[in-house]
């Protein structure tokens, strides 16, 4: 690497004291009369919006398995689940935005484990009331299609100058995700984990009985099929689950 | 009554943001100056105590609106040193193009700004117009305008979209055609020499005993840059000059701003030119170990910015401290002041490239 | 050719004498004579006359607005006012706000300067309009010392500045106020000095003689080049427009004497500025530029206000392309540089005067 | 190459030379953590950190105080303040920190050496309640003045408004 050439010293000296600002803001007033300005008439003409435009957060309600990761991360606390009540599933927990407080981060849909919210192209959303801004999950939706999902692709700190590409985080991901533990002295075998679960990762495995001849059940974790969503942890009456990093 | 203090804010067209410039004036000249701050004050440090690692990036967006990018980067170098994390390659050289990318942006607003100052809406209205064209190959990039969100504790958030290398170079090109505009409407001009000549002035060593960083610094002589001499990222495999203006004036700190852009535009080029393939983002650690420390700091369009973290154990930092150029540069605005008359205040703040949601925090 | 003022004089008889004639109907003869009589007809006709001068002086200074917008926009890259038909509409719009907005007075103002000084302003910036003709027809009165009379009302508006800066009770007006006064001071100088040569040449104040001498001669812009520049530099300078806006600096002294004017008070501010800048380019035009001197397949009056805009265009160009100066250049400017420039520019109207070229 | 570029090739002391003649000059009083290329990390007590300053500044061409703040540790009952030193002829940053008793907090002040520090210490002075001895006005800078609390310390209930 040689050192960088020094740039050629221009001559900025006012050259006939002030015709050189004249001449330029007369060729822009030309060039503007003859083509039109760089403004956009906004309610007329609109600017393009790339791929993955960052508006308001969308929701598959499909998709969404109610795992509150999307409430978890979201850094402005406007994400909220809120119970619905769904044809063929009954009473489940979806998110709800409160797009006042959402600074269109687009976390939500980043760390999403099942790519059920979307960033959307959407950015006119102003309203005559707070309580309009809050969407509830069934106004949340948007059609799921190519474009407003996004993928989160990493790697493991140990593969880095490998060569090796990236992972989705999304969709089958062992050994990728962050798993629960279960401490065996703390546990009570009570099942709740299981219950929680939006992934129907935990089953609850018999290993024994105790003395009164109840048995005694331990969870098991499918890293097929965890989320790392930490329902579980947050649920456990005896804090006996903890994460353990990948 | 001779001397009497006037109050230039909080509320003022020319604090660009809300801060008090009083002034003791005699007739119209300055014989003392006190910048008062705080109006901005959101305890950003202390909110960072309370929000993941992750979650403190979209606020680090939020110190700066002209370079929001380069504070989120600042603070993932920082984090990446306390948790000991490496990235790509290929992240190191995105980072580096949407952060000089950052730099002609932010560049441009000051640009903007201090046409306004000075009385010319035009020199507010042309650089804005180019500061669009990077607005859109930033929402291009990572789906955002202003706010990016786009550096990751590990690398950066996607991969660059298709087009991307054709889309740079081509408003690159447009834009280099556009800069001897600007320098026709301010150079070239008299009066706009007349007004930034010779006002403003700070010696080479007030300026480093005052702490003042950056653009400022080296409009005032000092040779220093931190992307040539403590690289980061990828300026160490890249060429280019640092700007050093010995005016020691207004003057100086505009044209050191405007040879930057020049350089930025060349390191855009580079960067472009040698980006490997491969991945961009590493999964970094969701905790960092208690009273484990570190610090970044790096060359922000407006000077030093620097952030100091400590780790807690658990995935929320103990403590974050951050060093905002400005709010440095505005504690020496007084020596810059001092026996300029009052219509010297605007250019002579506006030469140093105020931005108080840094300065307050 | 037929003038304004013999119209509106048949008009005013043609009326008075329906009036006179419903009198004469219901048998009141004394009043219907009174109608008729040469001193109502006179009184009638002046009437109309001035208020069709002032209203068209008044539209084309709110044509000024207009054209400050719509340049201005393309000279910064975009489409200026967008209100109504080609933004036509957007100072009626202004005018419609100005005047529903709540009337602030602050407190500890000195009520009755604070109240006089848009008054004031605006009072002798329509008096100026009706002081300069736009055609042999159109035109109030061919006043002998029109010139002097013009400038003489262009040179009270600093005191109404400098009072209602000082009345507003707030620093930043104060300094407005002051920087105004120095402003003017230092600029009436090569203004007046400027015109001096003018009068050298034509040897009359009269606008009319000073366009008849025009149309005979030449148009005085190439004799008196530099005169013309020290003339719309000087003017400028005098309507405090950017480059020379230091008395309402809105960067340092946010909006300079107007601080504290709010409503319509401001809207009439702003109004009579941009009437005093159709004064300087009326003036200019009449003395420099062959005032209504043009082709006759379009009326002179048309001539007249084509030319007004057309310098106005220019105003606003510079306007486009600088930035302010400060009160030392300015002041330095005044008398280093314009003052000397039109003693050249009288020196050379006297030599050429001397000489007989003219 | 880098080193070309980095101006360690410049004339300037490198990190390791700049770590020996500290521990030279202060056998106690100072420990230097780490030293790498650019990076120095060092450990300083309240009392030498005047002196190490004085001799940093004027033998050692360090010109510029990048940073300066203040860390309350609640559970060790202590206080520290962390310093960034930057020199721009050695192209050096370095680390300073100290430990000052919770209960007591005050060190010298270095504004009389760096103005840059000014603002620092005051801010720190602002959010933590650390004095720094001998600052030509240590006065709330971002608080308003009349604020009783110092809103960094992790006692500070957040939440409460003042």
């Amino acid at each position: 690497m040689t050192e960088p050439k020094p740039r050629p010293k221009r001559n900025l000296k006012p050259k006939g004291i002030m015709l050189r600002p004249l001449a330029v803001t007369l060729r822009v007033t030309l060039r503007t009369t003859k083509n039109s300005p760089a403004t956009v008439l906004y309610p007329w003409e609109r600017l393009i919006i790339a791929d993955g435009y960052r508006g308001r957060p969308g929701l598959v309600m499909d998709k969404c398995i109610g795992c509150g990761i999307c409430e978890k991360i979201c850094p402005t606390t406007c994400i909220e689940l809120v119970e619905v009540e769904l044809e063929g599933k009954g009473k489940v927990k979806r998110p709800q935005v409160n797009l006042g407080r959402c600074m269109m981060c687009g976390y939500c849909a980043e760390y999403c484990p099942k790519n059920a919210m979307l960033v959307t192209p959407e950015y006119e959303l102003a309203t005559y009331s707070r309580q309009d801004l809050i969407y509830d999950p069934f106004r949340l939706q948007y059609e799921d299609r190519p474009g407003c999902e996004v993928d989160l692709i990493e790697i493991k700190p140990s593969e880095l100058g490998t060569g090796a590409k990236g992972h989705s985080i999304k969709g089958a991901t062992a050994g990728l995700r962050d798993l629960p533990q279960v401490e065996d002295k703390k546990c009570i075998s009570c099942s709740k984990c299981e219950k929680v679960c939006p992934a129907d990762a935990v089953t609850m495995i018999e290993v024994g009985k105790n003395e009164k001849g109840r048995p005694i059940k331990r969870p098991k974790f499918d890293g097929e099929k965890c989320v790392a969503c930490e329902q579980c942890l947050d649920n456990c009456p005896k804090d006996a689950i903890t994460m353990k990093e990948v | 009554m001779t001397e009497m203090w006037l109050n230039m804010g909080p509320q003022h067209p020319m604090t660009h943001g809300l801060w008090n410039l009083r002034v003791k004036i005699d007739g119209e000249t300055i014989t003392e100056a006190e910048p008062v701050i705080g109006y901005l004050h959101r305890g950003w440090e202390k909110l960072a105590e309370h929000r993941m690692y992750p979650q403190i990036i979209p606020m680090a967006d939020r110190l700066c609106y002209g370079a929001s990018m380069s504070w989120s980067h600042l603070y993932c170098m920082a984090a990446e040193e306390m948790m000991g994390v490496e990235i790509p390659e290929r992240a190191k050289y995105i980072r580096t193009i949407v952060l000089e990318a950052q730099r002609i942006g932010s560049h441009l607003m000051w640009l903007a700004a201090l046409g306004t100052d000075l009385g010319s809406y035009t020199i507010f209205l042309y650089p804005m117009r180019e500061r669009e064209l990077f607005l859109d190959l930033m929402q291009n990039l990572c789906g955002a305008r202003m706010t990016y969100n786009y550096p990751r504790i590990g690398g950066v958030r996607n991969d660059v979209p298709p087009n991307f290398e054709r889309d740079f170079t081509k408003v690159l090109d447009h834009f280099e055609k556009r800069i001897p505009d600007y320098e026709a409407l301010c150079d070239e001009s008299t009066i706009f020499r007349m007004r930034t000549e010779d006002v403003g002035k700070l010696t080479a060593e007030q300026a480093k005993n005052l702490g003042v960083t950056g653009p400022n610094l080296r409009g005032s002589g000092v040779d220093y840059d931190i992307r040539r001499d403590d690289p980061y990222e990828a300026y160490a495999d890249i060429d280019f000059n640092v700007c050093v203006q010995q005016g020691c004036d207004a003057y100086a700190r505009y044209r050191v701003r405007m040879d930057e852009m020049y350089e930025s535009v060349d390191i855009i080029r580079q960067a472009i030119k040698k980006m490997p393939d491969g991945p961009v983002r590493v999964r970094p650690p969701r905790t960092a170990p208690k009273g484990k420390t570190g610090f970044a700091h790096v060359e922000d369009p407006r000077g030093e910015g620097l952030m100091y973290i400590i780790g807690n154990g658990d995935d929320r930092p103990y403590r974050l401290k951050v060093r905002s150029p400005i709010f440095v540069t505005v504690s020496a605005a007084p020596y810059m002041l001092k026996g300029y008359k009052v219509a010297d205040v605007p250019s002579i703040m506006g030469s140093v490239d105020m931005c108080l949601g840094e300065t307050d925090r | 050719m037929y003038g304004l003022y013999e119209f509106v004089q048949g008009i005013s008889v043609w009326l008075m004498g329906i009036v006179g004639w419903i009198f004469d109907f219901i048998t009141l003869q004394g009043v219907a004579d009174w109608f008729r009589s040469s001193g109502v007809v006179w009184f009638l006709t002046n009437f109309i006359v001035a208020l069709l001068v002032f209203i068209v002086g008044f539209l084309v200074s709110i044509t000024f607005i207009w054209e400050e917008r719509k340049v201005l926009g393309r000279l910064m890259d975009r489409r200026g006012t967008q209100v109504g038909v080609l933004g036509l509409f957007q100072n009626f719009a202004d005018g419609l706000k100005a005047f529903v907005k709540e009337i602030i007075i602050p407190t500890e103002v000195d009520k009755w300067v604070y109240d006089a000084a848009p008054v004031i302003l605006i009072g002798f910036s329509a008096l100026m309009i009706g002081l300069i003709p736009m055609s042999d027809s159109w035109m109030l009165s061919n006043l002998p010392a029109g010139l002097l009379m013009v400038f003489a009302i262009f040179s009270i508006a600093p005191f109404a500045i400098l009072i209602g800066g000082w009345a507003s009770n707030n620093k930043y007006t104060v300094m407005g106020g002051m920087r105004a006064a120095a402003q003017l001071i230092s600029y009436e100088v090569p203004l007046l000095l400027s015109l001096v040569g003018v009068v050298v040449l034509v040897g009359s104040f009269s606008f009319a003689d000073i366009v008849h001498f025009q149309q005979s001669h030449t148009w005085l812009v190439i004799p008196q080049i530099i005169g013309f520049i020290v003339f719309t530099v000087a003017a400028m300078a005098e309507v405090e427009r950017i480059p020379f806006d230091l008395p309402e600096a809105e960067a340092e002294l946010v909006e300079g004497w107007m601080t504290e004017y709010g409503g319509m008070r401001f809207g009439l501010m702003m109004l009579s500025e941009y009437i005093r800048a159709y004064a300087a380019c009326s003036v200019a035009v009449l003395l420099f530029l062959g005032g209504w001197d043009g082709p006759s397949f379009i009326w002179p009056e048309i001539w007249f206000i084509l030319k007004v805009l057309m310098l106005f265009a220019l105003w606003i160009w510079v306007r486009g392309a600088l930035v302010r100066v400060t009160t030392k250049q300015i002041l330095g400017l005044g008398w280093t540089r314009l003052l000397p420039l039109a003693l050249v520019n009288l020196a050379v109207a006297v030599t050429l005067r001397v000489t007989g070229v003219f | 190459m880098e080193e070309q570029r980095s101006g360690l090739a410049r004339g300037g002391l490198t990190a390791e030379e700049i770590a020996k003649r500290i521990t030279e000059r202060f056998p106690t009083g100072v420990s230097i953590t780490s030293a790498k290329p650019y990076r120095i990390y060092s450990k300083v007590d309240s009392d030498s950190l005047l002196k190490l300053c004085h001799f940093i500044k004027d033998e050692l061409d360090f010109e510029h105080v990048s940073c300066l703040g203040g860390v309350d540790w609640l559970a060790e009952n202590k206080m520290q303040t962390v310093y960034h030193i930057t020199s721009y002829a050695n192209r050096v940053t370095m680390e300073m920190v100290v430990d000052l008793p919770r209960d007591k907090p005050e060190v010298d002040s270095i504004t009389p050496l760096w103005g840059g520090a000014n603002w620092h210490e005051r801010e720190t002075y602002d959010m933590f309640g650390i004095i720094f001895k001998g600052h030509p006005r240590l006065e709330r800078i971002l608080n308003p003045e009349g604020t009783e609390v110092f809103p960094f310390r992790k006692d500070y209930v957040t939440g409460r408004r003042v």
